[in-house]
């Protein structure tokens, strides 16, 4: 988030999509490989392998119990899968834990918004950046060290600023979060994912319970922040959303892929229809 | 049948800390065969008298079954209402004090001061023994202070309820664990003040009082009369459970709220059975407990409270045959640990094995169903 | 009313599938038993349903479809108080029933099979459908038996807990429970979640046979094409909203609903 | 100006009605001000109590009340850190504050069993040391395998292990086992004498009474009994609260660099959620165990200042588990979360809810002319009011827990926030409502 831009045209991003083509290391961002996760003998998600291309939007779609959800967080750390591994820029992240997975440069956001209410907006964005100085106890009392700390909170709320008026939420900057609405709350969850400088975000139905209006202001960032370089994993049931936005679409289905391809490949396969039709395969 | 599957090769696999825990189990049970054979393997075995074991499982099961009765209030309250109750022991000396004030008047109205009796207090020179409250002496007084203890700690409960916690119906555990705290300092300290600080004599001491020395173990009339009511209240608890409409919608509720709420079940009235029953059930158990140790003082209840949450969590909260089983597992190290360890630590042996299942199997050693 | 879908299937008029974008004749506004008007709800300040209308006659088999997260199960929950109502009428046989808590709704002649934790899982069968009498003074031995009649393994595994049963019974137990009371109104949930496709068409057919006895339906489902040839009615439910609704084999064959479902 | 009664309404900052309300809004205003506001407010009503008492028990009444909120603030402060900015629910404080106490005393006694339990005989200053990071390790020993549990069940370990740590240091057995190991014991339930005060040094030589050291002799000479009669001993009492003072701000200025800090925003966040915390890259178990052995540190240490101070120590019922709870209670009056809540709670749990009963019942007492009835039982029967109003002043004490647990149940039901309400305070060690970079040009 160098260059917040104010405006929101896709076409004036090109700038930064060549400064991210050249960040972005060669490899895949993430790929997930033959991964299957069992609980207690049901088979949640079934040898599921798919890759998601660097800057991309990509979609993962799926009736409900398709296992999307448990895909999504054994990706994420928060399951340990049962088989399968889940690489991040070649490196494999299998089996880590949810916060050494955000550390290398994954980050998530969660289906119903989860702000820290008690804190403000703010500070809510300014905890998220990794290796703070500050996030050691004796450099943030001792007074020879305290200096530093202070100047990269400076640093920090400047960002944090940029950041919240990229999402055009700083007026509620000094507020609580618990105080925001549903669909400020998600943008708050985005901008606050992005503080860590992710590599990879992955959004869990980010649209769940937003307005129209914000609805687009949501998507135009996430065009303009893939037009930098980032890479997004999408969970969405908004079709729309899904067919017009994400160039690449994965749909799953008891437990495992069904189908793959663009919109138009997705929406006229037969085998996608029918499962979402609710009839057997 | 779940705890057989607990030390199956597997579930032992999969959690070594409670491989290690059985392995030092085991390893006590054979020193204690060691020692009863009276027989010297290195630093296992040793000598111990049948008499002696059996004395110490005997009171073992006496202290286990007045924890376990008071256990299962404490098991309801947190399965139905979702909070720990740290007002649980409190209520137990609340039973105890009504429950002996009333078997005091019965045993001794006319002779005594009624003052003094109420107050469960022996009047100047008036020991206990000239009261005579004890089993042989005074059976009917023995039993409807029992009945009374139940009655009016469930009436006090259920008031409490009213008053402090209906309020707060919609707020988190946390909030009302907090909330009952301040009740626990409200009730111990009316108590108090009512009925005084000094720790105080309360049962007779009558001549043969030991009814039976099967294998050298004696069993007084208080201590069957112990086993005897405890049984008798599990039983009916069981049965009002099990077999009542209102017992099987408690039990409905504590499986699921919402269903319940969706079934029609009017959740305050489940509620309010829940404060009488679990309320009387822990008055009862504390009026036995001073039957058991013959004295009373205000705090014992709260003092007790800590070895009730280790029944109850050693059981599986929420399932009060699992606080039955619980109070009799911690009643057994209550008594039995002093084969190995001073009894300066019994007590400190008891929590210390509720905190090992809280951290190795914080569903309880008895399967977990949060059903009551 | 499975066994003469086909001939509603024949007798529809071919013109009415161009009009399934308009709301239909076979809306019964007036008459309705269950009458849902404008609806506004959702959870806390998340707003799910969006000015929803939704009718069921009596006797009538009325199915939810539409994509996920659609609001499907919110309509449900919010007839029996179970989430954030906010805005809009639902009264049942003519009586506001929207500010009723839910533990009185029962008493209306209502019925609710949640889709999951729809079982009382510590109790026994026999148990778990006592409850469901619970309003009544005693159990009627009666239901009881009409029950047992109408799921012959419940009556076998009557005194086993209904946590150690298989899906499908489970399923079985929590319609058995609503139907001790003989409701006017039946609200399943996906009753086909979670099930092995083998016992779907099985649950199906009971839900018929229920209807059949004279028991209104409403039920959400995800496996679309079979709730909408079963049914009398459907409704589509897209972000929240009744887009339409018709005979069930008519919106079946609309390629509009076909674009709901995966997007336009 | 407080008479000019402004008639309209629609001014947001309307001119205070009073010079006690405006005196009030400046207090609010300022963290330090209310502080001191609420000090002398309870300065003022000790006074009234007891100036007929003359000037030595008035001085020496603030002298307790002062010393008791200070020693909760310290506590409170501690306990902070965990249940209020992280949300770590620790009933073990007692056991925590005994293990400081106790290692302290244990490090510091003279080896010679002559003395009662024999120690190291090392220097105060490293029992202190010592006696933090044994505390601390304690905390680690329970936080290690604990903090994974869910809140409730959290508890209850901790209150566990706290009493198992008071049963321990009660039992002959253990004293006798330590004595045979390392040669130092506890004296069990009798407990142990503690190391003498410095601060008594500063004042008596040795220690001694009646051989006062120039300091001593100064003092004693102005304020004490050769000048305005005050007891030599409150005097030095006041010595040491100076010293409790500077313990204070010493805690409250580290608690308050750690809560404005990325390190106090993470410990925020595992509060409020730990899911999304870890999701962000916070390591929570890490932090956790952190926070909750520098918390127990703390707490040894106010173990330390507070029963280290009092001659003798011994495991009950000074570390039963009611110590933790009036802690708690001091938590949360102050509303947990707010450093200066804590320094208030205490104080205000310590002088008003503590101490305050039982010397206002006194006094009540002393105005009542009548016998005090033996029981209850005797003051209900006589059915005599003042009978029953002379028992409840002579037994001011229960009825003082009753006062404290209605005030928590009022707090839990109407005040959740704590009596000053919301008081949260921003975790950054900037000031978040400023922006350096200035206004952005669009």
């Amino acid at each position: 988030m160098s260059e917040p831009a104010a405006d929101t045209d896709p076409e004036a991003a090109d700038s930064p999509v060549e400064q991210a083509a050249q960040r972005t290391p060669s490899g895949l961002p993430l790929r997930v490989d033959g991964l299957r996760k069992e609980f207690g003998g049901i088979t949640a998600v079934d040898g599921v392998s798919f890759e998601v291309e660097s800057g991309s939007l990509t979609g993962l779609i799926g009736p409900n119990g398709a296992g999307k959800s448990t895909t999504f967080n054994c990706i994420t750390g928060v399951h340990e899968p049962t088989a399968g591994d889940v690489y991040l820029n070649g490196e494999a992240i299998t089996g880590l834990a949810p916060y050494e997975i955000a550390q290398r440069g994954l980050v998530r956001t969660f289906q119903i918004a989860r702000e820290l209410p008690e804190m403000t907006v703010l500070e809510n964005l300014m905890l998220a950046p990794k290796n703070q100085q500050g996030e050691s106890a004796l450099r943030s009392v001792l007074p020879g060290l305290r200096g530093g700390v202070v100047d990269q909170e400076e640093q920090l709320r400047e960002r944090a600023w940029e950041t919240l008026e990229f999402f055009e939420i700083d007026h509620l900057a000094t507020e609580y979060a618990g105080s925001l609405s549903g669909g400020q709350r998600k943008l708050l969850e985005m901008a606050r994912a992005l503080m860590t400088d992710p590599e990879v975000v992955l959004l869990d139905e980010p649209l769940a319970g937003v307005n129209p209006t914000l609805e687009e202001k949501l998507l135009d960032r996430v065009d303009d922040l893939r037009a930098e370089g980032y890479t997004f994993l999408l969970v969405e049931h908004d079709m729309d959303v899904i067919m017009h936005h994400c160039e690449h679409i994965i749909v799953m289905h008891q437990g495992q892929v069904l189908a793959e391809g663009g919109a138009e490949e997705i929406r006229t396969n037969d085998r996608v229809i029918e499962a979402y039709l609710g009839d057997d395969l | 049948m779940e705890s057989i599957e607990l030390l199956s090769p597997a579930a032992l696999r999969e959690h070594p800390g409670l491989a290690v825990v059985a392995a030092i189990g085991l390893l006590l049970c054979v020193d204690l065969l060691a020692k009863l054979a009276g027989l010297q393997v290195g630093p296992l075995g040793g000598s111990l008298s049948v008499a002696r074991l059996g004395s110490n499982l005997w009171n073992g099961l006496v202290i286990g079954l007045v924890i376990g009765l008071a256990g299962i209030g404490l098991s309801m309250t947190y399965s139905i209402l979702n909070f720990a109750n740290f007002s649980h022991g409190d209520l137990v000396s609340t039973g105890a004090f009504t429950g002996w004030g009333v078997a005091f008047v019965v045993a001794a109205a006319g002779s005594q001061p009624l003052g003094a009796l109420v107050t469960v207090r022996d009047a100047g020179d008036v020991t206990p023994g000239a009261i005579g409250a004890h089993v042989l002496s005074t059976p009917g007084a023995i039993v409807v202070g029992l009945l009374a203890a139940f009655a009016i700690t469930a009436v006090v409960s259920l008031a409490i309820d009213r008053a402090f916690y209906k309020p707060m119906r919609d707020r988190g555990g946390i909030a009302l664990l907090i909330t009952s705290v301040g009740v626990a300092l409200v009730v111990r300290y009316l108590i108090q003040f009512a009925y005084g600080a000094d720790r105080r004599g309360i049962t007779a001491s009558v001549d043969g009082d030991t009814l039976a020395t099967p294998l050298g173990v004696s069993v007084t009339a208080h201590q069957l009369t112990i086993a005897v009511a405890a049984i008798g209240l599990m039983v009916a608890m069981h049965y009002t459970l099990q077999r009542t409409k209102l017992g099987t919608a408690m039990r409905a509720m504590a499986d699921n709220k919402d269903l319940a709420l969706i079934t029609g079940i009017p959740a305050e009235r489940v509620v309010a059975a829940t404060w009488i029953l679990g309320g009387g059930l822990a008055g009862a158990s504390g009026y036995l407990y001073v039957l058991l140790r013959g004295t009373i003082q205000f705090d014992f209840g709260w003092s007790l409270l800590l070895l009730i949450f280790a029944a109850v969590i050693l059981g599986g909260i929420g399932s009060i045959y699992g606080a039955i089983a619980g109070g009799l597992v911690i009643g057994l190290v209550f008594t039995t640990s002093t084969v190995w360890i001073s009894s300066d630590f019994n007590a400190a042996a008891a929590f210390a094995v509720m905190i090992l299942v809280l951290l190795l199997r914080p569903e309880g050693l008895f399967g977990g169903v949060s059903t009551a | 009313m499975n066994g003469d879908s086909a001939d509603v299937g024949t007798d529809a008029d071919p013109n009415e599938s161009a009009g399934a974008t308009a709301r239909t004749d076979h809306t019964l506004d007036d008459e309705a038993m269950l009458r849902i008007r404008g609806l506004d709800a959702g959870y806390g300040d998340l707003q799910i349903l969006t000015d929803v209308d939704l009718d069921v006659a009596d006797g009538e088999y009325v199915t939810i479809v539409g994509p996920n997260g659609a609001g499907k199960s919110t309509v449900m929950k919010t007839v029996f108080g179970l989430t954030t109502y906010m805005d809009g009428t639902i009264e049942f046989d003519g009586e506001a029933i929207e500010a009723t808590p839910p533990e009185e709704i029962i008493h209306e002649g209502i019925g609710f099979v949640p889709q999951t934790d729809n079982v009382f899982p510590g109790l026994s069968v026999e148990e778990n459908l006592e409850m469901g009498a619970y309003i009544l003074d005693s159990v009627p031995q009666d239901r009881l038996e009409a029950v047992y009649d109408r799921f012959p393994i419940l009556r076998e595994r009557r005194d086993q807990k209904a946590g150690n049963l298989s899906g499908g019974q489970r399923q079985m137990v929590a319609m058995g429970r609503t139907l001790m009371l003989d409701p006017d109104l039946l609200l399943l949930d996906e009753p086909s979640a979670g099930l092995a496709p083998d016992l779907v068409d099985d649950m199906f057919d009971r839900i018929d046979r229920i209807n059949e006895s004279g028991t209104a339906i409403l039920m959400v489902e995800q496996n679309a094409k079979e709730a909408l040839r079963r049914c009398d009615r459907g409704y589509v439910l897209v972000d929240g909203e009744n887009r339409y609704t018709d005979r069930g084999e008519t919106l079946l064959g609309d390629e509009q609903v076909r674009q709901d479902f995966l997007g336009g | 100006m407080s008479d000019a009664t402004a008639p309209d309404d629609t001014m947001v900052d309307r001119e205070p009605d009073s010079a006690l309300a405006a005196v009030l809004a400046a207090a609010k205003r300022s963290d330090l001000g209310l502080v001191v506001l609420t000090l002398g407010l309870i300065y003022l009503g000790a006074t009234l109590l007891t100036f007929t008492d003359g000037l030595n028990s008035v001085v020496g009444l603030l002298r307790t009340l002062t010393f008791l909120g200070l020693v909760y603030a310290l506590s409170t402060l501690a306990l902070n850190l965990h249940w209020g900015y992280t949300g770590l629910f620790n009933i073990g404080v007692a056991g925590f504050m005994a293990i400081g106490v106790y290692t302290m005393g244990i490090v510091v006694r003279s080896p010679d069993p002559a003395f009662g339990p024999p120690g190291f005989g090392l220097p105060l200053p490293v029992g202190i040391v010592a006696g933090m990071a044994m505390a601390s390790l304690f905390g680690l020993i329970a936080a290690l395998p604990a903090l994974r549990l869910r809140a409730d069940y959290f508890a209850i370990v901790t209150l566990g292990l706290s009493e198992i740590i008071r049963l321990t240091l009660q039992s002959s057995t253990f004293d006798t086992a330590l004595r045979e190991t390392l040669g130092v014991g506890t004296g069990g339930g009798r407990g142990m004498g503690m190391p003498q005060n410095p601060v008594r040094g500063l004042f008596l030589v040795d220690g001694r009474a009646g051989d006062p050291t120039a300091l001593g002799a100064a003092v004693f000479g102005t304020l004490g009994e050769g000048g305005l009669g005050i007891s030599n001993n409150i005097l030095i009492g006041w010595g040491y609260i100076l010293v409790l003072a500077v313990f204070v701000v010493a805690f409250y200025v580290l608690l308050e660099r750690l809560g404005r800090s990325p390190f106090g925003r993470t410990l925020k966040a595992i509060r409020e959620d730990e899911l999304v915390a870890d999701s962000l890259g916070k390591n929570v178990d890490l932090i956790k165990i952190k926070v909750f052995m520098i918390g127990c540190a703390l707490m040894g240490l106010a173990g330390i200042l507070w029963f280290g101070s009092q001659g003798n120590v011994s495991p009950s019922p000074q570390f039963e588990p009611i110590l933790t709870f009036y802690i708690f209670v001091a938590v949360i009056i102050g509303g947990s979360g707010s450093n200066t809540g804590s320094v208030l709670g205490g104080i205000v749990f310590a002088a008003v809810l503590f101490e305050g009963p039982r010397r206002v019942g006194a006094v009540l007492r002393d105005t009542i002319d009548a016998p005090t009835p033996p029981t209850f039982g005797d003051a209900v029967a006589a059915a005599d009011p003042v009978g029953l109003l002379a028992y409840a002043t002579d037994n001011i004490a229960p009825l003082q827990f009753v006062l404290l647990g209605l005030v928590l149940i009022f707090i839990m039901h109407r005040r959740p926030d704590g009596l000053l309400g919301d008081r949260i305070e921003t975790a950054a060690a900037v000031d978040l409502t400023r922006r350096e970079g200035g206004e952005r040009d669009e």
